[in-house]
């Protein structure tokens, strides 16, 4: 019904047009977590849909054709790809470019403007983030300490697999760590790290099951750390404030301005990482969680079909 | 020294565009097989052979730094987990009941571990 | 040299883009996926050879992890899925 | 300049924009025809790749390299702010698809289905039951 090979192509039409760290995080979550949650939610109702009317389909080609020649004629107003001097490329892009090195002193330029030039937008994200992760958390049912696991059988009788997996989950996380700390030089930071964090602990939790996987990391930990990224990246506003700069303006936290923005930057990316992280595992954990079993299912749906067929008469 | 470069350089092109070769003639093998456990075996094999020509042409390009260890991890990588996933893959799709093409097949658990050795071992044509 | 490699990769992914698309069966597309997984690791790691820039290996290792991933992903889910089909018949 | 350079012109020129919109109108066709709402959702994602792609279009500028600094001599680099923005609306996207997928599991679990007209007809005939066991208990 559907593949996860489109966030591996836009990935890679985005390392063609220069931007990494874009496909950086595209790749880390376009191509792995959004398809492993499109996944479970299949698994969860089903892979087969009913056949639609044709007529619904034939309007939506029209409205669609329509609005596209719309669009299409819209664009021959805009300036061509790939000039330097198009409107995008002024403004304050040219001011990061040029007081990047000695303002901030990191050569990742995307990492200077996400995490310090634009750290309150930044911040304003990851808020999103966590409320996503809590919305989560509330729709779908657990209890407070974990879930009654009602989870689909751990792949057993994949025994390379998981031993494969076993081997390769240190050295993916100290890559998630290498991601995570090498953010200010290289393509990276902690949207990245995050997210790769959680696939590998996805990664054990669908080989080995969910219960071994909160073994390793409880739940209520993850709802912590969730909630500890946020506290750490707004604490680190606040304490600059405190010390007299403005909220999240880190030149202040240090004696020089640059080890301050250095000390900023990693702080609030590891709040970044952290939140991330745990509300990709969380988000997981609950969908996995609310997979039921082949068997409970089937009681369900004979349940149902019995209240039909007594209503029915 | 300017010979050792030229030679390195012709050695790395004959790796990179045989690794090519090899990745597009997996390709050709996906697309004219005629079922399942042929296609795999192209792919997965081709794969494989592919990936680790390209990256160790890259590899001499490199030269002696930090992209050479990123590449190596990348070929380890790939070496590792391309064939466990091909090996899940055949074994998932031998348990839903999808035969292998041929006329005398036993299908039973001790058959399936030789049929991947096999597809493991025999290069494909291309 | 690099061009052609790339050139030839493109193609490959081209290819496998078409069986994932065809597959008569959902192995056929999985594996088509993998292959087109595997060819965007080297895709990545020749353009960035190819532009000058080779310290982008990164994309391509976390490429090659995502792509691993999620083929267990989909088997995984798709072998339960099969079990428990008879739930979703109509 | 006649009208066939000045047509490649524009074509080399735009096509860019010409695939974002093909993107975003293969994603509104599915939102809008399709009644699954997995399907639904993933025409959403469609969507917002199409927007993605479209920032980092704009952000593109020919002959110049990724927004990292280069360690000796001085490069012409592309726009690093649409990548900043876009890196986190990935982030943000995912989060909010997560939302979605899960508000479609809680459905399932009402309806016991995933399909929008499906749904519409059983509200509707909830609906009705109970507008005429209104009166019954009044």
């Amino acid at each position: 019904m559907l593949s996860g090979i489109y966030g591996l192509l836009s990935a890679s039409l985005f390392v063609v047009l220069d931007a990494v760290d874009v496909a950086f995080t595209e790749a880390a979550v376009g191509a792995g977590i959004s398809t492993i949650l499109m996944l479970t939610t299949l698994a969860i109702t089903g892979r087969y849909e009913l056949s639609r009317p044709s007529i619904r389909t034939r309007i939506g080609l029209l409205l669609v054709l329509v609005i596209g020649v719309l669009l299409i004629y819209g664009t021959l107003g805009m300036p061509y790809f790939g000039m330097p001097e198009n409107p995008a490329n002024g403004h304050v892009a040219a001011y990061y470019l040029e007081n990047t090195e000695q303002q901030i002193g990191i050569p990742n330029y995307v990492t200077a403007v996400l995490a310090s030039y634009r750290g309150f937008d930044t911040f304003g994200e990851l808020v999103v983030v966590f409320t996503a992760g809590v919305a989560v958390l509330a729709l779908l049912p657990h209890s407070r300490d974990g879930f009654v696991v009602d989870d689909m059988q751990p792949m057993k009788h994949h025994l390379i697999l998981r031993i494969t997996s076993k081997l390769l989950l240190p050295f993916i996380l100290l890559f998630a760590l290498y991601v995570q700390f090498h953010g200010d030089f290289g393509p990276g930071g902690g949207f990245q790290a995050g997210v790769i964090f959680a696939a590998a602990i996805i990664l054990y939790s669908m080989l080995y099951g969910l219960e071994n996987a909160m073994q390793v990391i409880s739940f209520p930990v993850i709802r912590f750390c969730a909630a500890l990224g946020v506290l750490l990246y707004g604490s680190v506003g606040i304490v600059s404030m405190l010390k007299g700069g403005n909220f999240l303006d880190y030149s202040v936290l240090l004696e020089t301005p640059v080890a301050g923005q250095h000390l900023g930057i990693l702080l609030i990316e590891f709040g970044v990482g952290l939140t991330v992280a745990a509300v990709m595992v969380c988000v997981f954990f609950t969908f996995t969680g609310s997979v039921v079993s082949p068997a409970k299912s089937a009681r369900v749906v004979a349940a149902r079909d019995g209240e039909k067929t007594q209503g029915a008469p | 020294m300017t010979d050792n470069v030229l030679w390195i350089d012709i050695l790395s092109g004959i790796l990179v565009l045989s690794g090519s070769f090899f990745c597009f003639s997996g390709a050709v093998g996906l697309h004219r097989f005629p079922d399942f456990f042929t296609r795999m075996h192209a792919a997965s094999v081709t794969d494989t052979l592919g990936a680790g020509l390209v990256l160790s042409g890259l590899m001499l390009q490199a030269g002696f730094s930090l992209v050479t260890l990123k590449l190596l991890f990348i070929l380890l990588f790939l070496l590792i987990t391309g064939p466990a996933s091909s090996h899940a893959m055949a074994k998932a799709a031998l348990h839903s009941g999808r035969k292998p093409l041929g006329e005398h097949i036993r299908i039973d658990i001790p058959a399936m571990s030789r049929e991947d050795d096999s597809s493991g071992g025999v290069k494909s044509k291309p | 040299m690099l061009t052609a490699a790339v050139i030839a990769i493109v193609v490959t992914m081209f290819l496998a883009l078409l069986r994932a698309m065809a597959g008569p069966s959902l192995y056929d597309r999985i594996l088509a996926v993998n292959m087109f997984g595997t060819k965007t690791v080297l895709f990545i790691a020749v353009v960035g050879f190819l532009m000058g820039r080779p310290m982008f290996l990164d994309i391509a290792l976390v490429y090659a992890l995502m792509n691993f991933i999620s083929v267990i992903a989909i088997l995984r889910f798709f072998e339960y899925d099969k079990r428990g089909e008879i739930n979703h018949d109509r | 300049m006649n009208f066939e350079t000045q047509w490649l012109q524009t074509f080399f020129g735009l096509y860019n924009y010409w695939i974002v919109v093909a993107l975003m109108m293969c994603g509104l066709f599915i939102v809008i025809t399709d009644g699954n709402l997995i399907k639904k959702v993933v025409g959403l994602t469609i969507f917002q790749t199409s927007v993605f792609i479209l920032y980092i279009s704009m952000a593109k500028v020919t002959g110049a390299t990724a927004p990292i600094q280069i360690e000796q001599g001085t490069a012409v680099y592309s726009n690093p702010l649409p990548h900043v923005l876009i890196l986190t609306a990935i982030v943000v996207s995912i989060s909010t698809t997560a939302v979605a997928l899960a508000l479609i599991v809680r459905i399932k679990r009402a309806y016991h289905t995933v399909e929008e007209d499906v749904i519409q007809r059983w509200d509707v005939k909830k609906r009705r039951s109970e507008k005429r066991s209104k009166p019954f208990h009044e």
